[in-house]
């Protein structure tokens, strides 16, 4: 995707992504959310503003969620990251996309890759959360579809289903 | 958008970071990114080379000296945040770490890269100038001490030279009987101030104030120090009556810019109303 | 944007209109220039590096003047182009002797900013424009002093 | 869930009003799903435009030999070229306002600031920005105008020259006789509101993939327009390129809320760089390029209301300046859409409303969710409350006494719209008792006593759905549109199984999911059994020039069309049925995917029908021709508007009452919700989990709208906030736990009973507004703006007590 800039631009990058290791060319410029996006094929994690409001690009990188789209993808080299692909643990669907799935927490799906990592991060932070740490917990990740309502719902339902399964989450992240 | 293209440099160490913004002239400092990236991104900003600190990571940690809190500068946010140091000797810094942007910012914006944006409307700045932080600048000559008082030069524009990096944040620690607060005033939590303000005060005997700082974010170019309302307030009683008045005059010299989210005429009402809610926080966690 | 001053120099009027109509000194006013290509004194192009800290970028200001009425009135218009943005400006400058000798200059100038720069942040701005400008007369006030 | 569905035996589950998990969730969840920007193409290539930073200039010259040197550079495109290669878009205003030339860019003139005025193809789509900016453009600033009723005067600049004015539609409603109520009234109250300028700003941007395919002339279009095959005539006749090479691919849109429809324009455009650059090409918007695209209508009133001293309304009398920005796209459809619902949910026989329709050097306009109602609604709502207090009244009692009561359905409107059904009255009622309003009131007279000031906001709308396009012959005869019109095709396999098309563009409202309920029902089958293809391919999917998923229209047009084609189709497997078990086809009924001979008790699993019909077709009745499809077009009976423009312009109108509670800190203006309630009334669910979220998602644009979003233009026609820095969508923080109730009385005409629902009317708009004035009563202050910014209510009340300084 990148071929036309010349060679001596391009960069290899190597990072560990959902357990597996990838490796592309990049730009200096180029942001990580297009490297995951466009070099290496994984199109879950989604692009909605330019100035990291939205949220809609968050992943984990080395255990922290991020907004991959301020970040560049040579600060990558080498990290740790997670994106919504590996939540799942093959067809075993991660808790909290369980609760996401029973409790209506998506209609468009375009926020919900960051949604679920944001989720995620707080409740590896605060296993039990009350309503107002999850809507501050998910405060970047904007949503236009649900009203907020249900995602609460399904990070709170999340946040049971974790504790009932004495936490052994799909992967720890 | 694209970024326009760029050099980028991952320094191993901050000699070799200084060494490297010296020999590339319009080279910037890459810390946390949060600021920089959206202006490269929107193509309003485009420096010719990156010079990126962010994986120095000996530069973030929160330690404990003997007349000062040394933060190191590449500490973020959420760290600062949830510091119990920090939250029981510097709330105000609490506070406004807690309210800048969202839980992702926060997981990377780190206290100098905030400083060194200089963006008057941030909350970090504000909150530095009101503790009067003193920043410790690194160069090839060595290390140098700027007071906040020096160190927030002009809008977007600080003492840290092209080819300097902050290295750490010094708090003085506070006298007994002090107490700290910030309180951002914007349309959403995470937004950027309408206006921001920091207090630091220490109490003598019988509720008289002997000390106070009030510094106000997003009403000048850099954060303005309210100096007559902290003259009018030293050495009296900080009762209801006194709090007023001196809010009254805390926006001598302040000369706000107007957006759509508020006027010159309501930023400099709005320096009165939260001066005083401020001091009232403040006064309200003295020990 | 509206910007305006007014200040007293001792040099007569004709020396003053000179000056201010003289791309040459007037450029060198101008913040971090970096090309001037002069048509002629009442068409020119200046080329000026400006902005905030790293928001920086190089703007492509033609000068026309559209109104000259020696030595009392002159009006000059600019249009730029930088960092995906557009300027334009009206400038209008009147003398007037002063008693005891010396020129009372009266400036206004009105500045519109178009496209990517007044998109993100009129707080940002204003500010900024007004300095560049306010410099600049400032400039050229000294050099009147001088001349 | 899944508990109740093992318990009950499969035959007597009754799969429609389940809160059924979606079929679209799997994919969604686990980052599978596939947005237009996902769409990948060998030898794909990328656009980038260069937009206009004026608001309005001649455009003298456009260099781009500078970009075409660029790296990676592989074409561009300039107005000059648009205008050789396309003709302007249709219109459908009428004259004068017809003259407007719409093309894909800017052509000798730019007409906003971000207005396209030249585009770059690209290796890479960095490189694509980059040359964009080695294009030269010169422009020559002329006059502009922002304001709708100052572009109305006579001197005002034009926003198209070639038209003469900037008026674009002006109709007169008039029914009853407003005048001699206005004689017979107590009072005439009077109010001049203001309904501000913003839009939905889905996450997901608009997007464009096209592959124009030297080999077939096709031009294949992935693209996430809420309304594919109506673009197909605008397309066409623009690009001058046969309609039946046009394929319309939508994938998984990112929400669409009215915004992705006039998308067209920028289509056109891939269009013709793909055909330019013989190479597909992919151009996806960027947030601050969508700010630019699609503004809702920005609307002021001037309003005078007979009425009686106990609060009786009379009529309205309204003069409405809608502003469009500067194209009509879907405009002037909105200059008579608010007519669906002209008196909102009240029972006066009195209207009178003239309305204007005006272009400015603004962005141009489209659809947002509660389009053109939503303003309309609002300034009834708004005005309610104002008489209520010039009248000592609460508004709650002004209200109860003014509803179209329940008996009076299906209630005719002033204006021929037919309302299907409801209780407007219970849904308030409801609405109280869950906000707890007298308890409300109490706490708001004690808290008045310590200077805390808490406001109690109701607004009550109408959430019409499913319109007829035989609206938009009230701006002239000669367009070419009413009625509205639905495809879906139900098929069963060789093998026995469900497939189901549809023609609806689903953007997150669960239709995969709702569609397999009504056919579970039919069949006597699970949904799960059930395939239905998700998006839209018009090369694959059954569709009519109508289909798409917009004015709250799917679950009825798509149930209508369903159930006509899962008919054809249980007729047709009755038939062979029947034939096969020597019966007759009315004895034949469907449980557990089997056909049973009532009489007999006999079984037969489909799939053996399925054989018979696909692959054993000997055994098929005499002369039946083999397969199992049964495709099937469904419309509603509409009609045309009378000479008065009496219509019924939808078929259902759902209803919605808001209460909002705040608390407001008159130092700083700021203030924010304590409890927040909505009861609906959408007629029979189909899903009750899908509508209760489209019931929060509706309420949430409404709350974000009244608080925090606002399109700021500056003197010179500079949009302020068109980041996300600036225009304030609002976070989880902002938007309360959202309490909600439902009535379910079923539409009167709709099939099922079923009612469009999840554009709200804008509800939050007038429920926040009145709660503001109601919080301010103290200062007896009055709200005339949609949108509360603290620094204006501040300043309303700065204002105030200095007035009241002066009288001391």
């Amino acid at each position: 995707m990148m071929k036309s800039a010349t060679k001596s631009d391009m960069i290899r990058v190597t990072c560990k992504i959902n357990g597996k290791e990838y490796s592309g060319l990049a730009e200096p410029r180029t942001l990580f959310v297009h490297f995951i996006r466009d070099e290496l094929n994984l199109t879950g994690t989604h692009i909605g503003c330019d100035t990291g409001h939205c949220g809609a690009c968050t992943i984990f990188m080395n255990g922290k969620s991020v907004k991959s789209c301020m970040v560049l993808a040579i600060q990558a080299q080498g990290a740790d990251i997670t994106t919504v692909e590996g939540l799942a643990d093959g067809d075993k669907l991660h808790p909290i996309q369980e609760a996401f799935w029973e409790n209506h927490g998506l209609q468009c799906g375009y926020c919900t890759p960051g949604m679920l990592i944001s989720g995620l991060f707080l409740l590896q932070r605060n296993p039990d959360p009350t309503e107002d740490e999850i809507r501050r917990g998910i405060e970047g990740n904007l949503c236009r579809c649900t009203g907020y309502v249900n995602i609460v719902k399904s990070i709170k339902a999340a946040a049971k289903k974790m504790q009932s399964e004495g936490g052994k989450s799909a992967r720890s992240m | 958008m694209t970024p326009k293209k760029f050099d980028y440099y991952s320094p191993t160490s901050i000699n070799e970071a200084i060494q490297l913004l010296h020999d590339n002239e319009d080279s910037k400092v890459l810390a946390g990114g949060q600021s920089l990236l959206a202006l490269m991104k929107l193509r309003l900003a485009a420096p010719s080379a990156l010079v990126d600190i962010s994986k120095l990571q000996e530069m973030s940690y929160v330690r404990e000296d003997k007349d000062y809190l040394g933060i190191g500068a590449l500490t973020i946010h959420d760290i600062i945040e949830h510091n119990q140091t920090i939250k029981k000797k510097f709330t105000l810094l609490t506070d406004a770490a807690s309210k800048i942007g969202d839980q992702q910012i926060r997981n990377v914006g780190t206290i100098g890269g905030s400083s060194c944006h200089a963006d008057p409307a941030a909350d970090l700045p504000t909150a530095l100038s009101a503790v009067n932080a003193h920043f410790v600048i690194r160069s090839g000559k060595g290390q140098r001490i700027v007071p906040a008082t020096e160190f927030f030069v002009d809008l977007f524009q600080t003492a840290v030279g092209h080819d300097e990096v902050l290295s750490e944040i010094r708090l003085p620690y506070l006298p007994p009987r002090s107490g700290s607060g910030y309180i951002k005033h914007s349309r959403r939590e995470g937004d950027f101030a309408i206006v921001g303000t920091g207090v630091v005060l220490t109490m003598g005997d019988g509720n008289v104030c002997k000390d106070i700082r009030i510094a106000l974010g997003a009403v000048s170019a850099t954060p303005l120090r309210a100096k007559s309302a902290e003259e009018y307030l030293k050495g009296k009683t900080l009762d209801d009556k006194n709090i007023a008045d001196a809010a009254e005059i805390a926006n001598e010299g302040a000369d706000p810019p107007s957006d759509m989210h508020g006027s010159k005429e309501y930023r400099m009402e709005m320096i009165k109303v939260f001066t005083r809610r401020t001091v009232k926080l403040a006064m309200s966690r003295v020990m | 944007m509206h910007f305006e001053g007014t200040f007293n120099v001792k040099a007569p009027k004709e020396t003053v209109f000179s000056v201010i109509l003289d791309p040459n000194q007037i450029s060198q006013c101008m913040p971090d220039l970096q090309k001037l290509d002069v048509k002629s004194p009442d068409d020119f192009i200046a080329i000026i590096k400006a902005g905030v800290s790293f928001i920086k970028g190089d703007f492509n200001l033609h000068f026309t003047t559209v109104e000259k009425t020696p030595p009392t009135h002159a009006k000059l218009t600019a249009h730029g182009t930088g960092i995906g943005s557009t300027v334009d400006m009206e400038t209008i400058m009147d003398l007037a002797d002063v008693e005891g000798g010396g020129t009372s200059m009266k400036w206004s100038a009105d500045a519109k900013i178009g496209g990517r720069i007044a998109s993100v942040g009129q707080r940002l701005l204003s500010g900024q424009a007004e300095k560049i400008i306010k410099n600049l007369f400032d400039c050229l006030q000294g050099k009147l002093e001088a001349a | 869930m899944a508990t109740v569905m093992e318990l009950v035996k499969e035959s007597e589950v009754q799969w429609v009003g389940q809160p059924l998990k979606r079929k679209e969730d799997p994919r969604l969840i686990t980052g599978l799903g596939k947005f237009v920007d996902d769409v990948k193409l060998p030898g794909l290539a990328f656009a980038s435009i260069l937009r206009s930073p004026y608001a309005s200039a001649k455009i003298k010259r456009v260099d781009v030999s500078r970009a075409e040197k660029a790296p990676g550079v592989i074409c561009t495109l300039t107005g000059s070229d648009v205008s050789k290669l396309t003709d302007p878009f249709l219109q459908i205003s009428s004259a004068p306002a017809n003259k407007v030339k719409d093309y894909c860019l800017a052509v000798d003139k730019v007409h906003f600031v971000g207005e396209p005025v030249a585009a770059v193809v690209a290796e890479t789509r960095a490189e694509a920005e980059d040359a964009m900016e080695l294009i030269e453009v010169d422009y020559e600033p002329e006059e502009h105008v922002l304001d709708a009723r100052k572009a109305l005067e006579k001197d005002a600049p034009l926003v198209h020259e070639q038209v003469g004015s900037n008026l674009v539609f002006h109709g007169k409603w008039d029914y009853g006789d407003i005048e001699d109520a206005i004689r017979k009234a107590d009072r005439v109250v009077n109010a001049k509101l203001h309904f501000h300028r913003f839009s939905s700003t889905p996450i997901e941007n608009n997007g464009v993939v096209v592959n124009y395919d030297r080999a077939t002339g096709f031009l294949n279009i992935y693209c996430n327009n809420q309304m594919p095959m109506f673009c197909i005539p605008w397309l066409s006749f623009g690009l001058k390129f046969p309609s039946n090479k046009i394929r319309m691919i939508t994938g998984d849109i990112g929400g669409g809320f009215g915004t992705k429809i006039i998308s067209y324009p920028y289509i056109a455009l891939i269009c013709l760089l793909s055909m330019k650059a013989k190479r597909p090409v992919k151009w996806t918007e960027d947030r601050r390029e969508h700010m630019f695209a699609n503004h809702g209508n920005e609307r002021s009133f001037d309003v005078e209301v007979p009425v009686k001293k106990d609060g009786t309304i009379l009529g309205f009398k309204v003069s409405a300046f809608d502003d469009c920005g500067a194209y009509t796209r879907y405009e002037p459809a909105g200059a008579t859409i608010w007519a669906q619902v002209s008196p909102g949910v009240y029972h006066f026989p009195n209207l009178k409303v003239d309305f204007f329709q005006v272009m400015t050097n603004k962005a141009p306009v489209g659809p947002n969710r509660g389009y053109s109602r939503m303003q309309h609604l609002w300034m009834i709502e708004r005005t309610v409350d104002i008489i209520a207090k010039e009248l000592g009244l609460d508004p709650a009692d002004v209200r109860l006494k003014n509803y179209v009561r329940s008996d009076e359905m299906p209630y005719v409107t002033p204006s021929g719209g037919i309302y299907d059904g409801g209780d407007y009255s219970e849904s308030l009622r409801k609405a109280m008792k869950l906000i707890d309003y007298d308890g409300l009131r109490e706490e708001q007279a004690r808290a008045r006593k310590s200077g805390k000031l808490i406001g109690i906001g109701i607004a009550t709308a109408v959430d019409s759905g499913t319109n007829n396009f035989g609206q938009v012959k009230i701006i002239t005869d000669d367009n070419p549109f009413s009625g509205n019109s639905e495809a879906a095709r139900v098929s069963i396999d060789g093998l026995g199984q469900f497939q189901v098309g549809l023609g609806t563009v689903p953007q997150g409202q669960g239709h995969e999911t709702f569609a397999a309920q009504i056919v579970a029902d039919e069949f006597g089958i699970n949904p799960d059994q059930i395939t239905v293809l998700s998006g839209f391919d018009s090369a694959i999917n059954p569709y009519s020039h109508q289909s798409g998923s917009y004015a709250s229209r799917s679950a009825v047009m798509g149930t209508g069309a369903l159930l006509g084609a899962t008919k054809k189709l249980k007729e047709k497997v009755a038939m062979i049925a029947a034939h096969l078990m020597k019966t007759l086809p009315e004895n034949i009924s469907f449980s557990e995917g089997n056909v049973v001979d009532k009489q007999t008790g006999k079984k037969m699993p489909i799939w053996q029908i399925a054989n018979v019909a696909w692959v054993n077709n000997v055994l098929l009745p005499e002369g039946m021709e083999p397969g199992l499809v049964a495709l099937n077009f469904w419309r509603p009976n509409f009609t045309l508007p009378d000479e008065k423009w009496r219509l019924n312009q939808t078929l259902t109108y759902s209803y919605q009452t808001h209460i909002a509670a705040i608390e407001l800190d008159p130092e700083s203006g700021k203030f924010k919700i304590l409890r927040y309630v909505i009861v609906d009334d959408c007629g029979t669910q189909i899903n009750p989990m899908i509508v209760e979220g489209q019931v929060h998602g509706a309420a949430a644009h409404g709350i974000g709208a009244a608080m925090f979003e606002e399109f700021n233009y500056d003197e010179n026609g500079q949009l302020n906030s068109n980041t996300f820095i600036d225009y304030l969508v609002p976070s989880a923080v902002e938007i309360p736990h959202l309490i909600t109730g439902h009535l379910e009385i079923p539409s009167l005409f709709a099939p099922k009973g079923i009612r469009g629902v999840g554009e709200g009317g804008g509800t939050p708009l007038g429920a926040i507004s009145n709660a503001v004035e109601d919080a301010l009563a103290p200062f007896g202050l009055q709200i005339t703006d949609s949108h509360q910014n603290p620094q204006h209510i501040h300043k309303l009340i700065r204002e105030k007590i200095s007035k009241l300084n002066q009288v001391r």
